[in-house]
């Protein structure tokens, strides 16, 4: 057995996070999520060239052929430093549903950073898995009519290219939406934890398939796009564990450091074990689904686990700060918000946690 | 033992009833649905306050001689229940629960005719300073210092996490007045008849839910008068701890948590599981209301044995006991309701949260408010003493109860 | 509302401490308990003389017509002293069936202290609910007839006679059974907080019915019954709440005495929270039931919360103790085990607090 | 990245588990069965601990040159999860787990040469004397003493939570040998060849579950030789706090809460949940089941991780944060237990427990243990340094992750 990254993963971890650190500071988030556009082209434009934007497709496909592994040693930084950018949302979900397509053209025009894809799945109220999709597609003469809606569709308001989950002959297929095609609405709003999103009306639209029956494809999607997302919310959950430390080393109240309070250090002793535990569940994931191994139960075990433990130190870094711990000045609450709206994606840890328990 | 069961009461409930439904404007319950905090929206709610206080109901727990309603135990559950189950915005406790009954309680005569009325009727909207940027649980090392000069006092240094001060015309603070004993003596507690004294600035701060709730407030060399004072100089330690208690004790809190299930159960029945049933009907989340429900009703016999006299309330601890356990029990009703909301409640919608506002909002209402109210109320078990505080001084009492 | 003792209910209570306090403190009652009865006869004549075993019993049957807060007054004390004498069992359970049935000989032998009566009603692994009753009882000429299990009977083992529940045309009723009947075995043990019960296996045993479709008889019977269950329960929880804050007062690590230690402190501050709410919950309970006002909820909310606060109370007492919460010697780990027995009765808090969740 | 998931490694389960279902003894398999601890029923451990030691399969954690299997983290966790499938009894920690690897680290070759191969092969145990009455978490307090004379030391004092002691025949113990400096100072750590020197009185504790497991262990000049001294005098915290590395280490522990879980939803198929289905359909209890073997899942991995070498195991709090989780999650998955058993918990049958006893449980195996293992796992987050004094460890490292 063997977690570890190798020297290449651990170098693209490290330019990732040097790239953040110099360009992504928590000031130059801020000003990128309070821009009209909510993200950054020119960040995004570096990213394709850094080659973040291809690194998980097939070489193939003209992708870096990375694995799980090398979702981890990205996504984690793009969680430390609360990403506004739709990678999970262009490149994790709506580039990975081109690219299992096999739809060449939009798959390079997304890794040239030339074009957004969207994936829109998601019906309302956390469209955990793709057996709840309602959304019905009905073959006709010129193409596949659409009609219904799709919600929290991560950077949907700015796609070029909607990729769209809908039911057809109670199988689940992929369909190509054009975002200015007659009949669709499109109402896009920011989320609470600084991404852009949309709800998105069809009635009637006309959509080209490009994956039916896709079986096990969506569901290795799904899978991925989970781990892209629990890495992002583990990197989220590091930071916190740090920057609550600091402060708890630095803050005075009754002439010492609020850390040298037994019940504000026991605090920090259980962020510290939740935070070991997420990184470890997410590395073991990440090494099972490279292995293909990982199995539904292991992939809901990885999303219950961030969510939970993501919430509990989230709340904790916010009660051990205090007041300025509630402010939106500081990145603390940000990061609880980011894994909080990281939790709610693809079915929350309420409902993993127990489809393990279901599936025993 | 007695609890009062009879028809009197379904009468008053019929009365308060009728009255709530009929007396609010539709500013006032839209105000009342979008409430996001313990805070109210400002002016829908001092317009309400208004409205009570015609009535004669603004101050059910006063005493009567200073303008409460004389209703039994029964009666002001009944009120709050009503008031609840309508989703009206409850009045802001500064004013009401915190320096008017200081004021009955500790205030002169003068004192009394100058604020009761102005508190009482909704007129005036009293901010509290008391935490600074390096005195947050550790209140009494508080450093804004007020230095004696004729009748006046000339106040030097900033207060922060003061509630809606930018909506404030009053302001009740802690002074430092005296540096050389231990740090709760030289402690003085003042009125301030206004907040836009020369020298006096108020900067609101942006919460975690985007909107400005808490201010900070700045002072440079501001003159007030030394009538404003509450007991004796450097004694402002006890007034403030005797001003706790109200602070703490909040009569009536457990009707604002069942609310909140209800509304949860209610948003319910028409939300997928994602295990084969409405969420109203899974087992999961039945189980997990009936735990939280179990928890608040406890509470809510915690409260109602305090109300009525029951010798629980008198152990010191109390006002801490009851803190610690409705601040939590907020959190975890915070809690139900993003669950309940799900992926609805991540939109940041603060344009369509303003009352008024012509913005459609994406969801329901109770999808709207869901992330705020669950942010916001992070701020519960830090504020008032923060939780850890609440269970130092609670501990300290514990095998002590006689 | 008022929810304070009486002067009357006050000396009752005073008088029951008193009396355990000077003949039932922790090294008597572990003979007692250590004896081949298990319990003390001697006690529980001396209950009788003092009023106790008639006091819940209405006048007109010969009892004090003691209510639900006399239940209280006296049960608390009972927990506080670990009481190994079947009170619960034969006059809050047996006697109460007896009482309800309008049986005046045997009602009038318990109250004397002549004669045991237990209640067989549990049928393995928590009968919650009187519908979960299955034993049937089949009339025949001589009388009815009994099949079947009773488990977990209080006091089964002693018992001059079991009064039996048990279904009867869909309906549940409640029969006289003598513990010499043939057909009957029992098999008696200790609990393992120190009382006695039995597993008795009814095969085609005669019985008299008492009483015919009970309707809400039997309920009022296991509300009260509950009641002085949740009451002895709250007792062992205020005790452990003094030893524990005692011995962290005195018992000294790193040179202070370990409730300096603010994780302790904030321990027994939760210890004492918990405390007031069962105790709150009690009291309520206890007015709503005297006002016959009391739901099928408040119940459950009741003896719910009772099983869940004592728990925590329980498990808090042993981990402050230390090693010594983890021996037979201190009475800590026992107080622990007669809340957690109290719990499995007629319901763990497990399912009485989901239950509240569906009867909203 | 990498897990092997070769058919090289079925092979090995299957030879791993036809030896397991052939070597044990009944009374072994029965001594499995009734597992109310950490620490099995003495006399058929100790024999199957031999049985074992013929096998070569004693110390699969142990270096291959000291009688270690060398097997691979893959094979070690095959191993332990097909010896808990089985419920059979673990192999006492002391000897195996504790004073063996640390002769190995620290020990003299003479120590070695003397007492390796009876702890390998089962013959010895050990005795393990840390507490005393008086030194509980602050263990570095601890006072009883050992005064040099000639060759040999002499012992006074008593020493308290002494694991089955009363089945030893050999004790590693501390002993203050100097008062002068720092508490941590001045302390000895000593093997006792045996525990009937004259003087020395061994008493069991009956503990909550009703059974002697523990014991305190009385000194009254004890004379023993200090060739049975590790490392130098006085210089025994240093010993001791190498050995607790061993002791909160522990390798492979989550098979077990693995297996509670198993044994629990086993029990579930036939337990009524109380709302209309067996307990093992019931919504809540899967859920409730969901969430803790997704708990044990992140356990588990945070295990593997450490085991197969990965960074996050060289954090010095790793220990602390092992035993932690670990102790926690045995302590709920015993929760579990109890829940599923119900009343059938209640009565008091230790004389069924006992191994080769001619009784019969009133009920199940599990329903048998259920309480005694609940209440016996309250020890394991006081022993081995309540984890009050784990998170006091962890908490000091955390920000310091690098």
């Amino acid at each position: 057995m063997d977690f570890t990254f190798t020297d290449e993963q651990q170098m693209l971890r490290d330019s990732v996070s040097g790239f953040l650190t110099k360009n992504y500071d928590f000031d130059q988030r801020n000003e990128i999520v309070r821009s009209d556009t909510g993200w950054s082209r020119d960040i995004w434009r570096q990213f394709a060239e850094l080659g973040l934007l291809g690194l998980p497709f097939p070489e193939n496909q003209g992708g870096f052929g990375g694995g799980a592994t090398e979702t981890v040693a990205i996504a984690e930084p793009f969680g430390a430093h609360l990403l506004a950018e739709p990678y999970i949302a262009c490149i994790s979900l709506g580039g990975a549903a081109v690219a299992a397509a096999g739809n060449s053209d939009w798959l390079e025009k997304v890794m040239n950073g030339d074009a957004i894809a969207a994936f829109a799945y998601e019906e309302g109220r956390g469209t955990a898995d793709p057996i709840q999709v309602t959304m019905q597609a009905t073959p006709t003469d010129e193409g596949f009519i659409l009609t219904g809606e799709k919600r929290m569709v991560l950077a949907g308001g700015e796609a070029d290219i909607l990729v769209v989950a809908a039911e057809l002959d109670d199988e689940l297929g992929l369909f190509l939406v054009d975002p200015s095609a007659d009949g669709l609405s499109v109402t896009s709003y920011p989320t609470m934890d600084g991404r852009r999103a949309a709800n998105i009306r069809f009635e009637a639209v006309l959509a080209n398939s490009i994956m039916e029956k896709p079986g096990e494809a969506i569901r290795t999607l799904l899978d991925n796009a989970i781990l892209a997302i629990c890495a992002e919310s583990v990197g989220a959950m590091g930071a916190l564990m740090k920057q609550t430390a600091e402060y708890a080393g630095t803050r005075k109240q009754f002439g010492v450091s609020i850390g040298s309070f037994q019940v504000v250090a026991h605090r920090m002793a259980d962020m510290k074990i939740a935070y070991n535990k997420a990184r470890a569940t997410l590395l073991y994931s990440a090494a099972l689904i490279e292995a293909g191994e990982a199995t539904q139960k292991d992939i809901a075990i990885l999303k219950g686990q961030t969510g939970k433990l993501g919430r509990e130190i989230g709340e904790a870094a916010i009660q051990t700060h205090g007041g300025v711990g509630m402010t939106d000045e500081l990145s603390v609450s940000h990061y609880h918000k980011r894994i909080l709206a990281n939790d709610a994606l693809l079915g929350s840890s309420e409902y993993h946690l127990r489809k393990v328990g279901t599936l025993s | 033992m007695d609890i009062d069961f009879g028809s009197k009461l379904e009468d008053f409930r019929a009365e308060v009833g009728a009255f709530l439904d009929e007396a609010p404007t539709p500013a006032i319950r839209e105000a009342g649905r979008k409430l996001t905090s313990v805070f109210a929206p400002f002016e829908q709610c001092m317009e309400w306050h208004q409205i009570l206080h015609k009535k004669g109901w603004a101050a059910p727990s006063w005493p009567k001689e200073y303008g409460g309603t004389g209703w039994s135990v029964e009666q002001r559950y009944i009120f709050a229940e009503e008031y609840r189950k309508r989703d009206l915005p409850p009045l802001l406790p500064q004013s009401l629960g915190m320096v008017g009954p200081l004021l009955i309680d500790l205030g002169t005569e003068e004192q009394k005719e100058k604020y009761l009325p102005g508190i009482l009727g909704g007129l005036d909207f009293w901010a509290q300073g008391y935490s600074e940027p390096n005195s947050g649980s550790d209140l009494a090392s508080l450093s804004c210092r007020a230095d004696a000069d004729g009748d006046d006092y000339i106040i030097n240094g900033s207060k922060i996490w003061t509630t809606y001060a930018h909506h404030a015309n009053r302001m009740f603070m802690l002074v430092r007045t005296d540096n050389s004993g231990k740090k709760q003596q030289g402690i003085t507690f003042l009125l301030l008849d206004r907040v836009d004294y020369e020298g006096m600035e108020i900067r609101p701060i942006v919460g975690l839910d985007g909107s400005p709730e808490q201010c900070e407030v700045f002072f440079d060399n501001v003159r007030v008068p030394q009538s404003g004072r509450v007991g004796e100089e450097n004694d402002g330690w006890t007034v403030a701890k005797h001003l706790l208690k109200h602070e703490r004790g909040g009569s009536a809190a457990s009707p604002t948590l069942k609310r909140g299930l209800e509304r949860v159960r209610e948003a319910a029945k028409s939300t997928p599981s994602g295990f084969g049933s409405m969420m109203v009907d899974d087992p999961v989340f039945q189980r997990d209301m009936g735990e939280l429900e179990a928890d608040i009703a406890s509470y809510e016999h915690f409260e109602k044995l305090a109300v009525s006299g029951h010798p629980m309330a008198n152990d010191p601890s109390f006002p801490s006991m009851n803190k610690t356990m409705n601040s939590e029990l907020v959190q975890r009703v915070s809690v139900m309701i993003t669950r309940v909301t799900g992926t609805e409640a991540i939109p940041f919608q603060n344009e369509a949260l303003r009352v008024g506002a012509n913005v459609e909002p994406l969801g329901t209402d109770l999808d709207l408010v869901a992330m705020p109210y669950y942010l916001n109320s992070r701020a519960t078990t830090i504020y008032a003493g923060s939780n850890e505080v609440q269970r130092d001084l609670i501990a300290r009492t514990v095998g002590r109860e006689g």
